[in-house]
């Protein structure tokens, strides 16, 4: 009994030390991946971990985000171009585009970890018609 | 009469009268908390407006209408409520009537909409909406989880932090943008 | 000190304790209103359990939950609300503490619901109820017109005439009938 | 002028006198039909008039309701069994009965205008299971 009692706490610590070990060398990887991958200020605002937006406990397995996957929080296409209804007069809406429509992919502006880009820019000035990318 | 119940029916005439007045005063605040009214001062008319577009100005199955203080007051306690109306009261008032409310931009606003949006105010009808369980959107357990796990580590994000939109259906940008448009459209000439 | 102060600081001060007590007064009326607290006492579990499979009590996409005195106060004027409140409450306590609610037949006073939901309640969160022009049942648009038409002739009907399970899930019968069963079901035997 | 003034007057006069005849006529008519087809206590407490359940303004074209249209206000043959849930473990819920299920249609038992009829008893002697049709 006793030298069970031995085994089992023997068994307890080194499982105990090695899920610390874990933890603490996780913790600075997803910092450090935290800092290398930053988000854009409106969502950094909301304290996002990762897997707000990516499935899954590996960094290394994380895919880019489709449209569909901003959208469970962004609603619909049709709700994110309602929300710029006052471009729509002159077209400008970049939600619902004189060339696109609804039907242009969130990530053609709005990349998370990096700067975004403006596509309507790669043709048109935008300073008197939009803003800055967000 | 003997002195100290001269004292004691003068304090117990002035506790009647406070205690009435303050009846008074919650008949007034109920009064003022509205769309109908806050609407009424021009410079809240876009919002007055677009709230009556959103599902809490009425634009649901249930005729269900909230009020503007329901949103834009704490509801922590009746204390801090009393004292907020207060301030907005005072400050409201002046600033309609001696400044001229047409210069504040209130576009750049919504920036600070996190100020103007308290989060008791939206918990205090949607009490269980934290402790939810299933959602048509399970996204919004996840998000909801979030929002409760910063609130204990003492670092909180605020409901209208993602209901970003929420209580103005969404348009109130536009709505503003009628009477002080963000964009000349001026030139809109391809340029290369 | 002059008298006419002395007086006058006296009702002052009497007022300020009124008006400090209010604010208590509100919070305590507050936060006794709701199933919480209502269903913390014996006679109320059955109601406060029903209440929680309701729409009105939390069973709902949104998390709103309502409180039981939003439904079982009259919502007139705050000097009425508060009012029923405290007779409510004297009530309540006497009829808990030294009677045998046991005795109660519920099942008998649910007959008597116009009673005990007060339309004023009921209008105060569903305040565009009455003005909608279309609803995916369009018979309530002919019922709620009736109710309109009764009210402006004086001789009005209440919310819950028709909406007699509201509130309660349609379960409150049910809950009650396990504590004091309406029928004995001793004799099923077919007898032609 | 004059003339035009009096005979518009006078059109005026016998439009009001003869809706007035009109009114006059079809009130006690409507308090007779509504005398002969009274409604059960539960529902003439609500001060329905013909309208709210039959179509129409002829009431000589009134037809008897069929389950679907009380159904309109009592929501469904579901909602109406549930409130009776409690009488369902003895199999004696007359609106999701032993025999009939959800199934029977609320005339069988529901006269508006005269005594209400307890299918049960045809076959049951139904006092210590249940309360009188309503």
């Amino acid at each position: 009994m006793k030298y069970l009692l031995l085994i089992m706490s023997a068994i307890v610590a080194i499982v105990s030390f090695s899920s610390v070990t874990i933890a603490e060398e996780k913790e600075p990887e997803l910092a450090e991946l935290m800092a290398e991958y930053q988000l854009r200020p409106h969502h950094r605002k909301l304290k996002f971990e990762c897997v707000m937006c990516h499935e899954g406990d590996d960094p290394e397995e994380y895919e880019p985000l489709e449209t569909e996957n901003c959208l469970t929080c962004h609603g619909s296409r049709q709700k994110v171009a309602d929300r710029l209804k006052f471009m729509d007069e002159n077209h400008t809406n970049p939600h619902n585009s004189f060339h696109d429509g609804l039907d242009l992919d969130c990530y053609e502006c709005h990349a998370e970890h990096e700067e975004p880009a403006n596509l309507c820019q790669e043709c048109h000035t935008t300073d008197n018609w939009m803003n800055e990318v967000p | 009469m003997n002195k100290k119940v001269f004292i004691f029916v003068l304090i117990v005439i002035g506790g009647l009268l406070g205690m009435g007045s303050s009846l008074i005063i919650s008949e007034v605040v109920h009064v003022t908390g509205n769309a109908e009214f806050c609407g009424s001062c021009h410079s809240m008319e876009p919002m007055a407006k677009t709230f009556k577009l959103d599902t809490h100005g009425g634009n649901n199955r249930h005729g269900f209408v909230a009020e503007c203080a329901d949103c834009h007051l704490p509801h922590d306690s009746v204390l801090g409520y009393m004292i907020d109306k207060t301030a907005h009261g005072i400050n409201d008032v002046f600033v309609e009537t001696f400044t001229d409310v047409d210069e504040i931009d209130w576009i750049a606003r919504r920036e600070n909409r996190d100020e103007f949006v308290y989060s008791s105010g939206c918990l205090s009808c949607h009490q269980g909406l934290l402790d939810k369980t299933e959602a048509e959107n399970p996204k919004s357990l996840q998000t909801h989880a979030h929002y409760k796990k910063q609130l204990e580590k003492g670092d909180p994000i605020q409901c209208v932090s993602c209901h970003v939109t929420v209580g103005h259906a969404g348009q109130l940008r536009t709505e503003l943008n009628k009477l002080k448009p963000e964009f000349s459209f001026s030139d809109s000439t391809e340029s290369h």
